[in-house]
């Protein structure tokens, strides 16, 4: 599988962790099965984007935030926290894809789409997959940008006060990097060596304004020095080396300290199911995005090297339809929760 | 008169108060070439340029506190938080800088600046998208706090409001930009900040509220009107400085209140004008003060179901007035 | 029993609270060899580490948000915020994240921490070190506040707070720090969140109020004692969950109330405490309720003319009592 | 006069702006004359530091935080902004020495530190010298850490607006970079390139943290490359240094956009009059600092190179205190505020 050449390491603070350069054959810890697993799950997580923003349109799920572009920096990394073993996760608000391959089944998704009783992060008292996932090891409280970045931070020194390896990954956006919280959970990671990574989904957009209104450097990772800690941008359509960057930044987190992991993608959809995103990106320039899908991308890379078939592929393809369609049926005939329980648990019990 | 909705008597008062005064410029998160995620300043950006309609980076603390320092230049800023949500990281800039610098520089400094705040429930927006933030303006000494219901009244505070010298908290329930119609006249108008309206006068129950509220109390007023009640709904339009006059009038007459606002009941605007009416108008009273106002729980639920529960309604409020009324 | 002050007994009760359960940690500006700017944590580094007594950088949303994401894992965090007047930065983690986080995870996240916030004035404080900040946290569902004024209070509150598994926000009123001294029994005891307590039984009219100010009233109480006029002090404590039962119960008993704080009367505590009455125990009231709040300025200016003239006191409440006797 | 080596380029936004190696013979623009004022002026600004400790012992002075330490930085700072005569300031709390000079005679700086009538940020309303001083070009709101810099960010962005050429200079400490706004007020100047100069007094503390507390790296102009400005860190003991380096980020700043200059400084005296540094401070460290201390080793240069004579330096010293004793006075028996001014102006008029 042929590799973008795109680590470029930013840091000054540890230059021992320089990633390496991406070489034939596949990263440490990577079977051709993991392969052909997250191109599974990129399916899955693929349909399932598109039938919520369909149900949209028919009015049966009131907004939807799409990972479209981002399932191969999502999944990437995940595979990396999963073969670590002993990740923790602040996810963003767009990482379905994350949150699925973390162990949401189709049907819990549609659930929390739809708003239905048995919505797995809070019983649908919030927005899609935002509260609590413990059982996959999941917290995402809310999606005002940036607030899940000191939280994630005080989770990891927690952890490491109860003598606990655990290291925790963070995502946001770019947009989310202007916010006055991101430089404050980085200084102080960076202060107390926190074992925490940083991992923007930089997808050049936060909302309607473009990178170079949101910051004035062409990448993120430059900011890493300022904190005394290693950044590195990679290409987060290419899921090897997402894969890669990731597994290489957990073992520095654990050992010394945080890392800031800028993986550049494409926000293939609107921001959300209310945006119309040809107000303000061209046609062309939408173009060349989708040219770089990595979902479609991974496909032919898998068939070009032989990974798999054109046939297994379809057939992947073919069973994450029926799986949607289920869920879909399933989650639609779903309860909506009990309005008395609206009462419960503002406090804890 | 043309018949608008809310949306756009807020985009009509910002354009023509940019066409007046060219020290009025709008900053905030998607407000160019989106033109708010609302569209409230759809098309300002063609009109009046990148300059005075500037996108800014995704920081709240920094949108309020740069424009606290362009007021401070002279200019007239209208930063925008997009939900009101959002508007927690600018609270020290907020309420205590922007509040302050006039009190604080003994009156030296002067803060000509409007943040526009979308704000409310009803929308299945869930915990983060459809907060009640007033009643902390409210308590803010140095605010001025406006929650206006109809197209008519966000236009003519809207225009009153950028051109006070006084910093204006300037809430537009989300609700309401599109169900909410009226009219519009075509000429300039203004309305007076700090007075309340009588939106329908009766003679047995005053009614106070605000914002989308309002709308479902003149509705329940309306049901309960076959039934012999005659209701007097009073819309405070401004909350700070609150027209205590025209709620006292009111009560005085009625001798009964009923209060109705969608947040949170302990420690909301309610509760100030209950103290105020069980104190200036202790003696005019018939009947207990009763609030009927959001559930003490955080925000509204994303669920339908919950949503429901938690929202105030034509419906409850019918019910609330019958029990006033049978006092 | 030994005689201790306001300051002595926080610190002791997060010495012991630190003893008892190695999940309780600290973390602030300063509170590391300084001991907090008022020595709350004096001497705690030495005696548990740099690992549970944490010096942060300057950065109060941080501060909050880390310690929500310990609180998390297991631990038990105890932030300080150095002056409530810095607590406006972590305003999103605390009223958005930390409230809700319990309500948001459908019950599935706790959230033992306690936050506390050195706030009020009276010290020539100024506007940026004087303030009142209670009313915001009162009005969140989720939070869980706390209020007391004397030191035997004080102790047993903040033992409890830190063993809650919700989070807490902890008001300690800086002037009462060295001013107010108290006796503390020698062993355990911890104080129930939610429960007023009478500080002075009386027949004739209820004063509800809260940390500094009760000092205040109880010295004004017994001022007029001697008039004939017969107060009864109710010490709120926690402010919220309030503890309606005893409020309603004093004025039911005495008819007449008056409600003393220091924070700015517009949209304050007192306005609550007035709603609740005037809803549930209308029937029982002989006058208007009144309140004696500081005036609706931006917090205490600097100067000792000005920060007198906003500071209620002994004086001002013994009239308000006269006055409401006279009614 | 022998020159610290100080100026360390750290920005790699604009090559062209590395600031000029020290050389001898005066800077540009800067002559004798200058020097025998600025040194009259750290004199008195002494002069009246210490004795506002004194009366704050005696309990006439509430609170004073002093500027021991900081002199050279905000006097040479500040005259580099006097001969360009286009800058605005916004100071940061301990900024005595910059305010003084900015304009306040020493009984306006008495009536502020006793809160009397008459004091000019606020007629006492506020802390001393807080609030704004509109003829010298002065706002300073607060003290709360942090709160100034979006301030004056937006302050240059609207003398853009109206076209003209006004630099804004904000000053702030070590701890205050930590704060979530320090973050937002950079990214927006460079993002916007608006004509403002981060200068941080970096004394190494805030009240009782240190800096490796603070901040992981070992200086702060290091961050200015994340924004995509230059950053230099200049030796703040150094009085020409700071001038120099002060005009030349002001130019920059008029043409380029912003520029973040960190003076080194020592904090002399405890963080207010209600510390005491010894709990967190050794005595070796602080003798060190003394040694450093920015106005005698002025004072010695200047007599070093002729350009004062020693009966000069005294005959300077014994005119700042007549004038620091007749200001006490003064203030003394000035009146306090009327109190029923407490009502008025909590909105414009
Ligand atoms: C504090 C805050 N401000 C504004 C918003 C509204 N909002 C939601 S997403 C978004 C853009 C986020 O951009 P980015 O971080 O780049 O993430 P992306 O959507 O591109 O994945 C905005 C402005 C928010 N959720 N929180
Ligand atoms: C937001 C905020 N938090 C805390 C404080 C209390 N405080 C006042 S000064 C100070 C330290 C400031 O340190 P630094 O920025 O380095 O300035 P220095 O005092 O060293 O000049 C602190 C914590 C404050 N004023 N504002
Ligand atoms: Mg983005
Ligand atoms: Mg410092």
């Amino acid at each position: 599988m042929p590799r973008k050449k795109s680590a470029r390491p930013k840091g000054s603070g540890d230059a021992e962790v320089a990633i390496a350069e991406p070489i034939e054959g596949l990263p440490e810890g990577l079977t051709t099965g993991d392969l052909v697993e997250s191109y599974t799950q990129m399916i899955l997580v693929r349909t399932i984007d598109e039938r919520i923003w369909a149900l949209n349109r028919q009015g049966k799920v009131p907004i939807a935030a799409s990972c479209q572009g981002h399932e191969a920096a999502q999944l990437g990394s995940l595979l990396a926290a999963q073969k670590d073993g002993r990740c923790f996760l602040f996810p963003y608000y767009r990482d379905l894809g994350l949150k699925m391959a973390a162990g949401l089944t189709p049907t819990q998704v549609m659930l929390s789409f739809m708003g239905k009783e048995g919505e797995p992060y809070s019983n649908a008292r919030q927005f899609p997959m935002q509260g609590a996932d413990l059982e996959h090891n999941i917290i995402q409280i809310s999606n005002v940008v940036g607030a899940g970045l000191t939280q994630a931070v005080g989770y990891a020194l927690a952890c490491r006060m109860q003598d606990d390896d655990t290291v925790v990954l963070t995502y946001f956006g770019d947009g989310a990097s202007s916010q006055g919280e991101a430089h404050e959970a980085m200084n102080f990671a960076g202060v107390h060596r926190v074992p925490v990574i940083f991992i923007c989904e930089n997808n050049h957009y936060a909302i309607s304004v473009p990178q170079h209104r949101q910051m004035a450097t062409d990448d993120l990772a430059s900011r890493a020095q300022g904190y005394g800690f290693p950044g590195f941008t990679v290409d987060g359509m290419d899921f090897t080396r997402c894969y890669e960057a990731t597994r290489e930044a957990i073992t520095h987190a654990r050992t010394q300290g945080p890392v800031l992991l800028e993986m550049q993608v494409e926000r293939l959809m609107p921001h959300t199911t209310d945006d119309d995103h040809l107000r303000y990106r061209t046609q062309e320039e939408l173009d060349a995005a989708y040219e770089r899908d990595p979902v479609s991308n991974f496909g032919a890379e898998l068939i070009a090297r032989g990974i798999i078939t054109p046939e297994k592929s379809d057939e992947i393809k073919a069973e994450a339809l029926k799986a949607i369609n289920e869920a879909t049926d399933a989650a639609d005939a779903a309860t909506l929760p009990d309005p008395s329980t609206m009462w419960d648990r503002v406090y804890s019990e | 008169m043309a018949v608008k909705n809310v949306i756009e008597a807020v985009r009509e008062a910002l354009r023509e108060e940019m066409q007046r005064d060219p020290k009025v410029f709008i900053m905030g998160e998607d407000v160019g070439k989106r033109g708010g995620v609302f569209l409230a300043t759809q098309g300002l950006i063609d009109e009046f340029g990148e300059s005075r309609v500037i996108d800014t980076p995704l920081a709240e603390a920094s949108i309020m506190g740069i424009a606290l320092g362009a007021a401070f230049r002279g200019m007239r800023p209208i930063p925008e938080v997009q939900f009101s949500d959002f508007i927690w990281p600018a609270m020290n800039q907020l309420i205590g800088e922007t509040a302050r610098a006039c009190y604080g520089s003994n009156g030296v400094l002067q803060v000509p600046l409007v943040i526009r705040v979308p704000y409310g429930g009803g929308i299945r927006g869930g915990l983060f998208h459809s907060q009640n933030v007033e009643s902390i303006f409210f308590h803010t000494p140095g605010l001025k706090v406006i929650a206006p219901a109809t197209p008519y009244d966000i236009k003519g505070l809207l225009k009153s409001a950028i051109r006070d010298n006084s910093p204006v908290v300037f809430l537009e329930h989300k609700k309401t930009y599109r169900l909410v119609r009226g009219e519009l006249p075509e000429g300039e108008y203004t309305i007076p900040i700090g007075q309340a309206d009588v939106k329908r006068a009766g003679e047995h129950i005053t009614i106070v509220s605000y914002g989308l509220m309002l709308h479902y109390c003149l509705e329940a007023a309306e049901a309960v009107a076959g039934e012999g009640i005659d209701v007097e709904v009073v819309d405070l339009r401004t909350l700070r400085p609150l027209d205590k006059e025209t709620v006292l009038n009111s009560v005085k007459k009625t001798g009964k209140l009923l209060i109705v606002h969608e947040d949170n009941v302990t420690g909301g605007v309610g509760a100030e004008i209950a103290a105020l009416v069980a104190d200036e108008a202790f003696e005019y009273l018939d009947g207990p003060i009763r609030r009927l106002c959001g559930p003490d729980v955080p925000t509204m639920p994303f669920a339908q179901t919950l949503e429901d529960e938690y929202m105030p309604n034509t419906d409850k409020i019918v019910q609330a007035l019958r029990k006033q009324a049978a006092y």
